[in-house]
């Protein structure tokens, strides 16, 4: 393996949009290896965070700095959007298309793309359109749209919301295999269960800020603040 | 409202005109500048107070079908021959513009027809029947336009073509043309005056129109005709008789 | 070469100078064009959004029909407004040929399929997005039409500013209808039209040039405008 | 309206008897508009979703110019291309005046701003869909062009047959740099003038309809062809 | 209050997409009161099924009826979709845009939306555009906006499936209390705690068929199918 993209520093970044300050000011460093969590209420910028580490949002102030001696660092992360985004395409293209674009011969892709198809369950879907299928089935896609490259760094926005029980499990299988893997995974929930049960470390974020960090176990056990005290029972933030 | 060619047009002798008509008559001529055939339709349809063109033949046909009361000859003025300054068909030794025209298909040198039915179009073609040629070939093109885009196409193309001379005078890109044959009596190019017939379209205003008959046809309207000059040369020779 | 030249330079001696000939054909030009653009935009955006919102068996049909209709030749529809308002047309007794009022009329039978086909090409996308929730909601047609319109709002000025350029532009019909009359229906166009006939390449160009700006300008002046409102998401 | 009913009539006659001269120039008319119109796709369409794609400065300035230049006045560009052309401009060694290679040359100034400015608007909608999606996959500049051009394609559609539409029924220009050459360079456009200007109005109209028949029938060709492959959602 | 639109009669409705049957043949007959939860794992037809009910699915074979001497039935009804739609509007105008639709006066309209949004927690985004807010404040806008009419019979296509612990909370709050008010919900969901607590009684899609249907308890206690028995466990349907 070529060097990691990693560490991905983040000085003091700050979002503005609709005249309101969304995020930040964030200081934070991602690095090692694990599956971090964010967890926050609607609104606390979980998605708008995200997409600032993967470079997706203009920022205010601040910097934001990949290991950039890696080389292209953009081509070696991935992103699962909280709202799958679907080309007018076929499921099967649709998935492939991230090796289209790395110049994989066609007949090559098209292989890969089936058998990861098969492996999340939309073996039967392939050559239905990607707008037309189910809610829970677009969320697997765009799954396997993000792992086909086998990226180093992996952000999730609440990628299970829309799934079954039996598809969130295999899923979190999934997502527990590439971590074993060595590919550095980030991803935000909702469900608390959930975190409980992938996180290696918390963030927890509140009207934009990173107000708590920390190892799993210290944070489910004994939340510093009162606001991730409520936010776990399900209460009003005081 | 008058209709008009567009060879008329583009003389330039209407800007001299119009405004001594408005001073002298009150009346306010608005030219509308088209094709021998259409203007002869604009009439015919009472669109129009009446016509000033030059195509005898077709005159008279509009006025057998009770399109007009009358025609008044007014002024003439005369086709030329413009071809390229080096005059490769030779058209200026010669003396009659049949043998002109003759030359100019004897050497098959380009040549750019209006083709579009107008008094110059029908003054061609009846050149060339009493040349004894039949155009036809490659060298031959007929273009299907105005006199000014016929022009423009000969320029483009370093032909010859028949056009009156006061539009030759008045067209601004020459290019490489020049007057190869002019004076032969038979180019004379008589315009005429046709007001539209009121009985057919009563709504015409068949005053102004005869008003603007007797202004064209005063001494008036001859000093200020025969006074238009361009580059020195006389254009336009006064011709109306009294009645 | 030359001529591009001179044409450029006659432009802007005509401009500074403040031509009163000039000022009168480029002020008619743009009455007409727009006058012309806000009646066709007035019968082709909804015509447009009719035609997205509705399914009909004919509906491929009609919007083929549309995009042909784009490519009306210019001079078949001077023509046919000419026929009917021609003294023996059936409109004669109006008196409205060689009127810009007639060019006016041209001009909006040129212009609406244009506005209309843009304007349903734009509503299309959007309804595909607002279709469910406007059927759920159960907004009548002319609701979804008003809805429609409103919220493709910025995508629908494309369509009215396609059509305001075709009628800037075209020269065609309004010869035929407008005649070309001096101080009365003579237009950018058609004055160029005139001096290219005369060989006068320099004035043609000149007013070509001039003609090009006022286009711009529009354009532009609908562009900032509409900015000061735009969306956040472009 | 007798006018019209006789070019109807008249237009009927000629398709029927299969008229050689009628064949002649709609065959011509179709070979320069559809080259015109091949050619300006492959120069607008990209450029439209280049535009859609990229931010820069003068972005809106650009966008604003293209627009405008759909209104480009068709006698203009004819006589540019004239001027440039001619025996006397630079490029007149060429001979391609008064050929139908200089027509086309003309058709494709006057439509690609048409083409590129729907396209760009058709293609702006489709990449605020697919814009955080192909930025997150690192797709190049080239590929998201791509990938869009691939993915709108229909909508691209409408945007060829809008500069189809406007290439057959464009008369100005072809007029000036064609010459309405018989059995060389006269298409239908050019015939219509001509019929005009003799005052043969119902010859003109017939034209025109036959004109109008071509039109269509391409337009409901290329729907018919697309439909084939429609997307599931529309 | 007018006559109710229910009952509604579903008779051997069957909806083919793609080359597929993805539904029925169904029979059902939506009527009573009280909270209707359907259940099923990803793509076995939840979405539609709900969509038919609403009538924005084109139904092969079968019948759907409402009890139509009730007068206007769409009007009377409100759907909640999976994919929140958003109007290319402000927060507040979307809100309030359903009762414009129905002739109320803006001001009115206004002040109503602003009420409904404030109780659901939007109070501070009234003026931002409805596309621009985050994925959990979607789905918020997307129910007060079904919620304004006050609707008969109102669908809900997991509503909750971006919501933090709090705010589901407070939804399921505010459809208890719906309910109460005598609108018909029917809602579909994955959350199994969830259906516990909110459904009277749930309806079990399995490969587009309603393989189970009664009250929650039967189901939850003692599920008939062996589908419905792995479906709550979250293991593979056999
Ligand atoms: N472009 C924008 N314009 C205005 N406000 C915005 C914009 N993008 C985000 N916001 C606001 O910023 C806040 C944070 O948004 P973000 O999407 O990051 O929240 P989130 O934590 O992901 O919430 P959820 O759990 O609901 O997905 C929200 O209140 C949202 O309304
Ligand atoms: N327009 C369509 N064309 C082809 N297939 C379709 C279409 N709409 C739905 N389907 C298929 O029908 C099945 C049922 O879809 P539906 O959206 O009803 O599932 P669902 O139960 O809501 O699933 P989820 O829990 O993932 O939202 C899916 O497999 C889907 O792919
Ligand atoms: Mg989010
Ligand atoms: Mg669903």
């Amino acid at each position: 393996m070529v060097s990691s993209i990693l560490p991905l520093k983040i000085e003091a970044v700050t979002v503005r949009r609709g005249g309101r300050q969304i995020l930040g000011p964030i200081d934070w460093v991602l690095d090692g290896q694990g599956l971090t969590i964010l967890m926050g209420p609607n609104g606390s910028g979980k998605t708008t965070f995200l997409r600032v580490m993967h470079g997706l949002e203009r920022v205010g102030r601040g910097q934001i700095a990949w290991n950039a001696a890696a080389g292209d660092v953009r081509a070696r992360q991935a992103f699962v959007f909280q709202t799958p985004i679907m080309m007018r395409r076929s499921v099967l293209d649709s998935i492939a298309y991230p090796l289209l674009l790395d110049g994989v011969a066609r007949q090559k892709a098209m292989t890969e793309a089936e058998a990861l198809a098969a492996q999340m369950g939309l073996g039967g879907l392939l050559n239905q359109p990607a707008q037309a299928i189910s809610g829970g089935e677009k969320q697997k896609l765009a799954l396997a749209r993000a792992l086909i490259r086998a990226p180093d760094v992996l952000f999730l926005d609440e990628p299970c919301a829309n799934l079954d029980g039996r598809a969130t499990k295999e899923i979190e299988r999934i997502l527990t295999e590439v971590r074993a893997g060595g590919t550095r995974i980030v991803m935000s929930t909702h469900d608390i269960g959930q975190a409980r049960r992938l996180a290696d470390d918390i963030l927890f974020l509140h009207h934009g800020r990173l107000i708590e960090t920390g190892p799993k176990a210290a944070f489910f056990e004994a939340p510093k603040t009162p606001e991730a005290t409520a936010h776990l029972n399900g209460d009003l933030i005081p | 409202r008058l209709s008009v060619t567009t060879s008329f047009a583009n003389s330039g002798l209407a800007e001299v005109l119009l405004p001594e008509i408005q001073k002298d008559t009150g009346i306010a001529v608005e030219l509308l500048i088209v094709g021998t055939g259409q203007a002869l339709a604009l009439g015919a349809a009472g669109d129009v107070d009446a016509v000033l063109v030059h195509s005898r033949a077709a005159e008279e046909k509009w006025l057998a079908e009770g399109n007009g009361t009358h025609r008044r000859e007014i002024m003439y003025n005369d086709f030329v021959i413009v071809g390229p300054a080096a005059d490769p068909a030779a058209t200026a030794q010669t003396s009659l513009a049949t043998e002109a025209f003759a030359k100019i298909a004897d050497t098959q040198s380009a040549f750019v027809s209006r083709g579009d039915d107008s008094g110059t179009h029908k003054m061609e073609l009846a050149l060339w029947a009493s040349a004894g040629v039949e155009p036809a070939g490659d060298w031959y093109r007929a273009v299907g336009q105005g006199m000014g885009a016929a022009l423009n196409t000969a320029a483009g193309m370093d032909a010859y073509i028949l056009a009156d001379r006061a539009s030759w005078l008045n067209f601004g890109n020459k290019a490489g043309l020049a007057i190869t044959f002019e004076g032969d009596p038979s180019l004379f190019n008589q315009y005429a005056y046709l007001p539209v017939n009121p009985a057919k379209h009563p709504h015409v205003k068949a005053e102004a129109a005869q008003k603007l008959e007797d202004w064209l046809t005063s001494p008036r309207a001859k000093d200020l005709i025969e006074g238009y000059k361009i580059a020195d040369q006389q254009l336009f020779v006064f011709n109306a008789t009294d009645k | 070469m030359n001529d591009i030249l001179q044409g450029l330079s006659q432009a802007a001696q005509l401009v500074i100078t403040g031509d009163a000939d000039l000022v009168e054909i480029t002020a008619l030009s743009l009455q007409v064009s727009l006058g012309a653009t806000v009646i066709a935009s007035v019968i082709g955006l909804p015509l447009g959004a009719w035609l997205a919102v509705n399914r009909f068996r004919a509906r491929r049909f009609v919007i083929a029909l549309l995009n042909a209709f784009m490519g009306l030749p210019p001079v078949v529809v001077g023509l046919i407004v000419y026929v009917l308002f021609s003294r023996s047309g059936p409109f004669g007794v109006l008196g409205l040929l060689f009127t810009p009022t007639a060019m006016v009329i041209a001009q909006v039978i040129i212009i609406t399929p244009i506005i209309a086909s843009v304007a349903h090409q734009a509503i299309r996308e959007l309804w595909a997005d607002y279709h469910d929730l406007l059927i759920s909601l159960n907004a009548t047609r002319g609701q979804r039409i008003r809805t429609l319109l409103w919220d493709g709002r910025r995508a629908l000025m494309t369509a009215s500013l396609a059509g305001f350029g075709r009628a800037i532009g075209e020269v065609g019909a309004i010869m035929i209808v407008g005649g070309n009359i001096d101080h009365a229906t003579r237009v950018l166009t058609t004055a160029i039209a005139l001096e290219t006939g005369k060989g006068e390449f320099g004035m043609a160009l000149a007013l070509g040039f001039v003609l090009i700006a006022v286009a711009v300008l529009v354009n532009l002046g609908v562009h900032f405008l509409s900015r000061t409102e735009r969306g956040s998401r472009w």
